[in-house]
């Protein structure tokens, strides 16, 4: 489904992301670790579209899609969930989640001015899948608030249903349980064993290792830069360039 | 020949008046990361200033002198209200800045009246390989250089100047090791008063100045500082005399009334070509 | 020596840090260990005074040096004036002070410190908080992004201004193997809560550290 | 039920104001029509999608314009309207496609520098009348029927104003809406979920235009004279200063915040042309109100006046203390 061959990306001279090949299976949960500063955000930027790749190539559901935009590859089927908060603000909790069915809508400005009838019924179906939503990822009773004022937790749930109503075929998750207390991170991992089960395929981004070998069936590390293993999480675990990335040298 | 000779001495001068507005804003825009709106203000607060000495009868150097002070004065109170507030954004700051402009103009018009004034400076001219220059312009070239060797040794040289680069640096960084970034600022904002006063005792006797000069000022100056991407004082030196030299030519051989429109457009493409460089993600996780 | 006592600080709605407390002894060399995120580093900032606490109090002896996280340096200014500013608070400008302590500072002195290794970078930020002749030093993440023979160096470094000037040292680290190396006692963060605390030598046995860092999945 | 009762009064003062002011009044009344028509456009671009102009007064001038000549050149006033809008909205399209590359304080200061251009430009050619601009503009008239009275177009004023700010609700409140107001607080969030970022972008800076372009339209039938005088680079600094006072990202902030400021510069010419005032004192009152109002409003209620307003109502209401910061 994805394919990632060869790509780079340096900052003022200096490799975030070298030389790096991976690819998603379709159904597939693939993750991917690595300690601080080990280029995963950069990798991410650079599948998402929000940072264009120096060299290699990105190959998505067998479109080139490595000059695209970013909002064609989402509109393409790629979802993400950032690491940073970032919804919406001065937009109610629902609000942000309809923002998440633009793709999959038409209504532009002039039907929207006029208040066509065909806006109105976008609307109402908006609407009522964002609160579908909503409710799959335990946020219905706070549809209207705003959605900055949530806790960090249900922030990150808020931006999960974001992505999830765009229907995505492949959800990439960036750093999705850091700053969660343990019973919110007990609760995403559920989710996502949910959609794993419902046949949906992600893409994991996670410094932390137990959260991604409980969730992955396949895990690829990442060091400055670079893939130091792929393979099963129990694989990775053995491998002592893994141990070593992450404990520090044996003494 | 000699008329361009005319032509490029004189617009070396108007260059370099725009260079010293421009390295105002650079100095203010490095360390407190604010376009400085009110940075034309500070030369027409200086240009009246000085006329209005003189004037009064007071001699040559004091009035200039003091002119420049006065506009360093007006830095430090618009660095007041731009950065003294914390959580002002530098958007805010800008709008802030937007508005002291306007306010001077109010206290500029009590004042001195919305007529422009004029103020003597150096009389007669030299003669330079057929070309005759003012001894004026010569003057503006000779006072802009030396502040521009003054600047770099101030903060090449001087710890406080190499604080000042450390606040535009790494703010977090000089935080920790205990500089107070906020009062940087506004010494900043003194510092681009007293660049901005300079220019304005400068340009007057060529010029005449008025309340509302600062606009054209501001747009030149920030026209020449996005050359160095508001950030790079000597790239903002070249960008300006570059300006000049392209204002005075354009109107020395009859296009005088597009000099704006060549001046606004050189930066916007500056601008533009800058911007295409940049990606969003990498201004939002700033 | 460092008293922090219940520390509450929090971002906007997000809570960094909930009922911190924890001691540093004078002349004692102690680990904050724990993952990213955990509020390491907004520990680190308090007790600099970069941040205020929402409630509860931090209290140091004298003078408090941070060595940040991602080092932090100047990056357009050479390393002498890198140096030369971390004096600022203490007023000592001349940056040969620490070149007995690190000497490779001597060599560097005219470079660039943005053109530096991660090493060498360090090494600056340490020499810049040695400057302003600390009593405290907080060090946040001294091994990241390093080689370990780099690493290495800089802890026997640290090891020796400890022992040998009775500096009181807070190491904040992720690498838990170099923290335990160094110290004897620690504390461990997660998710803006100490769970456990104790002697080095028992703390390396302790499931919550292991559970901390790798949820029990390296064994 | 409230906000009908409080609706219906509105529009009924709205309609009965033009019948009962006199002509100077009058005068008043449409101008902080035209002022509100723009300003609700800066709200709906800085408020809402997040991007600065300081050259919104460029639009006004180019729907002034453009409505002026074809009227000069004997094209029906009613078409010269209707063009006013779509020539200034085509204008924000191609001005537009290399500015908004741009962002912050570069995006301030080219939109500054379009106005300049522009103005420099009227000022020179020909066919716009040079710095004497155009004069003798026809009365507007649809067919037969034409406006003679100051309180007809104090009606088509207002009745475009309610078309600009019902538009307004209308986008905001909908796909696009939802759009512009995501790509304010993230781009790259908002790329994600598909939305082409720079194309809203332009599209919404069109809009603003297209309602500044109306205003300048009325504004040329009414006076019967456009000059580039009649747009200096300060009208367009009042704009900004009237959706910021009212509050950005609200449709009735950019009504109030117009008519608060418009209505306080009245008073001051009132008060400046009492016996003994200086000569100066209207521009000098006018330029410290701007500059004080912009400042106070910025630092200290940067949510602006009407939010601030009726935050502290609906607090009070629920009498819930919120916590501050």
């Amino acid at each position: 489904m994805l394919e990632v061959t060869g790509v780079s990306r340096s900052f003022g001279g200096v490799y975030a992301v070298r030389d790096v090949s991976l690819s998603v299976a379709d159904g597939e949960v693939c993750g991917v670790i690595g300690p601080n500063g080990a280029g995963k955000s950069t990798l991410f930027n650079l599948i998402t579209g929000h940072l264009a790749a120096e060299h290699g190539r990105i190959s998505f559901l067998g479109h080139r899609v490595e000059r695209l935009a970013a909002h064609r590859r989402a509109r393409l089927g790629m979802s993400i969930v950032f690491q940073a908060a970032r919804v919406f603000r001065g937009m109610t909790v629902r609000e942000n989640v309809m923002v998440g069915l633009h793709g999959r809508t038409r209504a532009g400005f002039v039907s929207a001015a006029l208040r066509l009838p065909r806006h109105r019924r976008d609307e109402l179906e908006i609407a009522a899948e964002a609160s579908r939503a909503l409710e799959r990822v335990g946020l219905a009773e706070w549809a209207d608030r705003p959605a900055d004022l949530l806790p960090i937790g249900q922030q990150r749930a808020l931006q999960l249903a974001r992505a999830l109503c765009a229907r995505p075929r492949l959800l990439l998750l960036d750093e999705p349980a850091s700053g969660l207390r343990g019973n919110e991170r007990e609760r995403l991992a559920e989710l996502i064993e949910e959609l794993r089960a419902g046949g949906l395929t992600i893409l994991l981004i996670e410094h932390d290792v137990a959260f991604v070998t409980r969730l992955a069936d396949r895990v690829v590390v990442l060091d400055l830069g670079q893939v130091i293993a792929d393979g099963t999480p129990a694989e990775v675990r053995a491998d002592p360039l893994v141990l070593a990335a992450y404990l520090g040298q044996a003494s | 020949m000699s008329a361009f000779l005319t032509y490029l001495l004189n617009g070396l001068a108007v260059g370099c008046a725009i260079a010293l507005i421009a390295s105002g804003l650079v100095a203010i825009h490095r360390v407190t990361g604010v376009v400085n709106f009110a940075q034309g203000t500070f030369a027409v607060v200086a240009g009246l200033c000085t006329s209005s000495l003189l004037g009064l009868g007071f001699p040559h150097g004091l009035s200039e002198l003091a002119a420049v002070l006065a506009a360093a004065v007006a830095g430090l109170l618009t660095g007041l209200a731009a950065i003294g507030r914390r959580g002002t954004t530098p958007l805010s700051a800008l709008i802030v800045t937007l508005g002291a402009g306007v306010l001077a103009y109010a206290v500029e018009i009590v004042l001195w009246g919305d007529q422009p004034r004029s103020a003597p400076g150096l009389a007669g001219s030299v003669t330079v390989a057929g070309a005759r220059i003012q001894t004026q312009h010569l003057l503006v070239i000779g006072v802009t250089a030396a502040t521009f060797v003054l600047l770099a040794l101030f903060f090449g040289r001087t710890y406080l100047g190499k604080a000042l680069t450390a606040c535009a640096s790494n703010p977090y960084a000089a935080r920790v090791v205990g500089i107070d970034v906020r009062k940087m600022g506004l010494l900043a904002f003194a510092l681009g008063g007293l660049l901005g006063g300079i220019a304005g005792v400068l340009v007057t006797p060529l010029r005449p100045i008025s309340f509302d000069t600062d606009v054209t000022l501001i747009v030149n100056g920030f026209a020449a500082a996005v050359f160095g991407a508001l950030t790079r004082p000597v790239i903002t030196l070249i960008g300006a005399l570059l300006l000049g030299v392209a204002e005075t030519m354009a109107a020395g051989y009859g296009y005088g009334s597009h000099q704006l429109e060549v001046a606004l457009g050189l930066m916007l493409v500056v601008m533009i070509v800058q911007a295409s460089r940049r990606s969003a993600i990498s201004l939002e996780s700033t | 020596m460092i008293d922090v006592k219940d520390l509450v600080v929090s971002y906007g709605t997000a809570t960094a840090l909930e009922h911190v407390t924890l001691t540093v002894r004078r002349g004692e060399m102690v680990a904050l260990l724990g993952p990213n995120g955990a509020g390491k580093s907004t520990l680190a900032n308090t007790l600099a005074g970069l941040l205020k606490p929402s409630s509860g109090t931090v209290h140091a002896d004298g003078r408090v040096a941070l060595i940040p996280e991602g080092r932090q340096l100047f990056p357009d200014l050479t390393v002498a004036d890198n140096l030369a500013l971390g004096g600022w608070r203490s007023g000592q400008r001349d940056p040969a002070l620490v070149y007995d302590l690190l000497p490779r500072l001597a060599e560097l002195a005219g470079r660039r410190a943005g053109v530096l290794s991660g090493g060498e970078q360090q090494m600056v930020a340490f020499g810049r908080a040695m400057m302003s002749r600390p009593d405290v030093l907080v060090v946040d993440e001294l091994s990241l992004g390093l080689a370990p023979t780099v690493t290495a160096d800089l802890a026997a470094h640290l090891a020796a201004l400890n022992a040998e000037q009775g500096l009181t040292v807070l190491l904040i680290e992720q690498n838990a193997r170099l923290a335990f190396e160094l110290c004897r006692r620690a504390y461990v963060l997660e998710s803006g809560r100490l769970v456990t605390e104790g002697e080095c030598a028992v703390l390396a046995d302790d499931p919550r550290v292991a559970s901390a860092y790798l949820g029990g999945a390296i064994t | 039920m409230i906000r009908l009762v409080a609706g219906l009064l509105i529009a009924a003062v709205t309609l009965a104001l033009p019948a009962v002011l006199d002509d100077s009044a009058l005068a008043v009344y449409i101008l902080l029509g035209l002022a509100a028509m723009v300003t609700v456009g800066v709200s709906l671009l800085m408020g809402y999608a997040g991007q600065v102009s300081l050259g919104q007064g460029a639009f006004y001038a180019i729907g002034a314009y453009t409505a002026a000549l074809l009227a000069l050149n004997g094209v029906p006033p009613l078409a010269g309207l209707v063009a006013a809008p779509v020539v200034a909205a085509l204008s924000a399209l191609v001005i537009g496609t290399p500015l908004l590359r741009l962002r912050g304080h570069h995006l301030a200061f080219a939109t500054l520098a379009m106005q300049l251009i522009l103005l420099s430009l009227a000022g020179q050619l020909e066919f716009t009348g040079g710095d004497i601009g155009l004069q003798a503009i026809p009365q507007f008239s649809i067919g037969s029927f034409e406006a003679a009275g100051a309180a007809t177009y104090a009606y088509l004023t207002w009745a475009g104003l309610a078309l600009v700010m019902l538009v307004t609700r209308n986008v905001i409140t909908s796909r696009p809406g939802r759009a512009l107001r995501a790509l304010a607080t993230s781009e790259t969030a908002a790329a994600s979920s598909g939305i082409p970022v720079g194309r809203y972008k332009l599209v919404v800076f069109a809009l603003s235009a297209a309602f500044a372009g109306l205003a300048g339209g009325i504004y040329c039938f009414y006076t019967g004279y456009v000059a580039p005088g009649s747009f200096p680079v300060l009208i367009s600094i009042q704009y900004i200063v009237m959706a910021v006072v009212g509050g950005l990202g609200t449709i009735w902030g950019a009504v109030v915040g117009a008519s608060a400021i418009t209505l306080l510069l009245q008073a001051l010419n009132t008060l400046s042309a009492l016996p003994g005032m200086p000569t100066y004192a209207p521009s000098v009152l006018s330029y410290a109100v701007y500059a004080l109002v912009l400042i106070v409003v910025v630092l200290f209620l940067p949510q602006g006046l009407l939010p601030a307003v009726t935050d502290r109502l609906s607090r009070k209401r629920r009498s819930t203390p919120v916590e501050t910061r």
